[in-house]
């Protein structure tokens, strides 16, 4: 019986995520339409709604109605599937997130004892629905999106890891709490000068590649590609592969708050739970600065600056920690 | 009743798509199914207590080699490879081979007395096979890097002989 | 340890059950006409020619491949970091010689050109 | 019923015999290197099966499952370059026409 009011507690609390990050997702459309039309001297959405915050709704109502096309020739089964993979693995990421403190207890989901591999697993699972996205679709431009797209998701996926590991280091463990728990004197990002920081910035960089964003949205490049591995999906399919991205964002940056910048951790008047928000929605905001400020890399840029310089740099990161925990403590 | 119960969903995760994977047609859907098998086999990492190898199962297999595999059918095959046939001439006799060695191994199984022992796995799964590499294992763990470079040697030379 | 994966996997397939919700809506309301046109391939507005299922080119193959080797060894360093602070010097010694011997292949990768995009 | 030793060995059993029969018959490498995956992963069944059963309290079953991993992914690395070379040279990704050396 047990078993069952905790598989019960467990669906709830899916269903709580899930509406969240559907949420979280809008509000994040809806702040990178604004901010990149006040970066761009533009106004931005405001006809629906006060300052067009109602836009959101409009435009979920709109693509509800919107008919799901499949093209003739692609290959319905895996086609269907594919933003169904990258949806719920967004989602998955998410189970592992704490997001604050209320008394003793721990907001998250479950604190699984390989937290952060358990992260790093879950967000490699994407790659997998964007190369077969691309390929069901069977047209040239989303087949080659989609090889594009996983070429440059498992090159950043590298350095990533890289970099969790400089904070499973400095940390001891791999749990989400027990790194937030660990960095309660000094956040890691400060920690071992200047090899913490070096490791937030490598993680921040990769992330932003892990999420196909500008500068490193080649595989969608609208210009160059029609979109990618997205050029023949339509309404619902295409907003599960948008809502996978952007949850995908905030649960990357998420993470970058709770491994470097001390999760809920801040000054007392202000609540925890704000506080992570706080800090989540800031580097989100850079992301989105980062989108409206630099222009697109070519492939090869992309793929040097992952093999040849992050990926060192993370290696010398790790190194530089081993030797900074031997002899400074 | 409830582990049996997960254990038998497992089975059925893992043994289910592991069909598709080796009769499918189509090349691209047996390397998809081959993503749930690869789960399946995480939860019965889970379900023996061995919580680190199940994260590396995901990331390795299902995020890794999967990816490789799906790259390598998108290479050579053009696509499904639906318009060739995918069996060869031994089906029937590889069918009975397969099927007599499934009875054969389980009949041995079965009958066989394991020398079981009760008693609990160590609670830090991370840090316990972090112990045992670095102490017991040492040699094993250096000789790995071996192993990695060689084979990334090798695999470079191999795939770009002609350029 | 059991329970924190049983809530895994209820919401990988509850997770499946709400991503696939909308879809089911869109059946619902979504209109669905169909013609010729508006199934065929989207190729820039010029008509579509041929299988996108004939690509090739390796050099994908080749990333896929160090990725692999790399993804490999950074399994290894997750439970190196969590003991590391027990196991001290000694581990950092093992650790350094495991990413060396590592670092020869990747200057091995980098010299033989197979990190470049041609 | 509780779950056993025997349990697990069984699907491994069958999860080996599985990928043993896509091996002997199947055209296409690719295809067999999927098989061969699958063999590998039953044979990792059994060593975290037989460590927890077999010799509790220590992780060396465990230990041996990740050089298994890591050996999978070698093989796929370098079989898959193979099946490239092969593609590249001979256009064809299936077995029975690689038949250049049976002269």
């Amino acid at each position: 019986m047990n078993w069952l009011i905790e598989i019960g507690k467990a669906a709830a609390l899916c269903v709580v995520v899930f509406t969240f990050i559907a949420i979280s997702v809008m509000v994040m459309v809806y702040a990178e339409r604004k901010l990149s039309a006040w970066m761009q001297a533009r106004i931005g959405p405001r006809h629906v709604g006060p300052q067009g915050l109602l836009q959101l709704i409009a435009d979920t109502v709109k693509l509800l109605q919107k008919e799901n096309i499949v093209p003739r020739q692609a290959d319905y089964l895996v086609f269907s599937t594919a933003p169904l993979i990258v949806a719920v693995a967004a989602l998955l990421d998410y189970v592992v997130i704490p997001l604050g403190k209320v008394g003793d207890t721990v907001l998250i989901v479950r604190d699984i004892n390989i937290g952060v591999l358990y992260f790093a697993a879950m967000a490699s699972l994407t790659v997998i629905g964007i190369l077969t996205g691309g390929w069901a679709s069977n047209n040239k431009y989303s087949l080659l999106g989609g090889l594009r797209s996983a070429a440059q998701m498992v090159s950043y996926e590298i350095p990533l890891g890289l970099s969790i590991i400089c904070v499973a280091m400095l940390a001891s463990t791999l749990s989400t709490v027990g790194i937030v728990e660990a960095q309660r004197g000094r956040w890691f990002i400060f920690q071992a000068f200047p090899f913490g920081f070096f490791a937030f910035v490598v993680f921040i960089i990769a992330s932003t590649a892990e999420t196909n964003r500008v500068p490193f949205d080649l595989p969608e490049a609208e210009s160059e590609l029609i979109a990618g591995y997205q050029s023949e999906y339509t309404g619902m399919r295409f907003s599960l592969f948008q809502l996978g991205e952007y949850g995908e964002l905030f649960g990357m940056s998420a993470m970058a708050v709770v491994m470097f910048l001390g999760g809920w951790s801040g000054p007392r008047p202000v609540p925890p739970l704000l506080w992570f928000f706080i800090k989540t929605y800031a580097l989100v905001f850079v992301m989105i600065w980062v989108r409206w400020t630099y222009p697109r890399f070519r492939i090869d840029q992309l793929l040097n600056l992952s093999w040849k310089f992050l990926l060192p740099v993370g290696l010398v990161n790790i190194l530089g920690i081993g030797a900074w925990l031997i002899l400074l403590r | 009743m409830g582990k049996l119960a997960v254990f038998i969903i497992l089975s059925c995760v893992t043994l289910i798509p592991a069909v598709i994977v080796v009769t499918s047609r189509n090349m691209v859907r047996a390397a998809l199914s081959l993503v749930p098998t690869f789960l399946g086999v995480t939860g019965l990492y889970v379900t023996l207590d061995a919580e680190f190898v199940a994260g590396i199962q995901v990331l390795i297999y299902a995020g890794a080699i999967t990816v490789l595999i799906l790259f390598v059918i998108m290479l050579t095959e053009g696509g499904t490879g639906l318009r060739v046939r995918q069996m060869n001439a031994q089906t029937k006799l590889g069918a009975l081979v397969a099927f007599g060695m499934a009875v054969v191994l389980i009949a041995f199984t079965t009958a066989t007395r394991w020398p079981v022992k009760a008693g609990t796995m160590p609670r830090y799964n991370a840090a316990a096979v972090g112990n045992a590499f670095l102490t017991s294992y040492a040699l094993v763990f250096e000789v790995t890097s071996l192993v990695l470079l060689v084979s990334l040697i090798g695999a470079i030379i191999i795939a770009r002989r002609e350029e | 340890m059991l329970l924190d994966w049983l809530y895994v996997a209820v919401f990988a397939i509850v997770g499946l059950v709400l991503a696939g919700l909308p879809l089911v809506i869109v059946w619902l309301l979504a209109p669905r006409i169909d013609y010729p046109q508006k199934r065929s391939t989207y190729e820039s507005g010029v008509v579509p020619f041929g299988q996108a299922w004939a690509q090739f080119n390796i050099r994908y193959y080749i990333f896929g491949l160090v990725f692999v080797v790399f993804d490999v060894e950074v399994i290894y360093l997750y439970p190196w970091a969590v003991v590391f602070k027990d196991l001290g010097a000694f581990a950092f010694v093992e650790m350094v010689i495991f990413l060396t011997i590592l670092m020869v292949g990747l200057a091995y990768a980098w010299r033989k050109g197979a990190l470049e995009w041609v | 019923m509780e779950v056993g030793l025997t349990h697990y060995l069984a699907v491994s059993a069958l999860l080996f015999c599985l990928g043993l029969f896509g091996v002997l018959t199947r055209r296409n490498a690719v295809a067999i290197l999927m098989g061969i995956e699958l063999i590998l992963n039953a044979a990792n069944i059994n060593f975290v099966a037989f460590n927890k059963y077999v010799s509790p309290g220590a992780v060396s079953g465990q230990i041996f499952a990740l050089v298994v991993i890591t050996l999978a992914a070698c093989e796929a690395a370098v079989g898959l370059a193979l099946v490239m070379a092969a593609y590249r040279g001979l256009e064809t990704a299936y077995v029975d026409e690689i038949n250049l050396m049976k002269w």
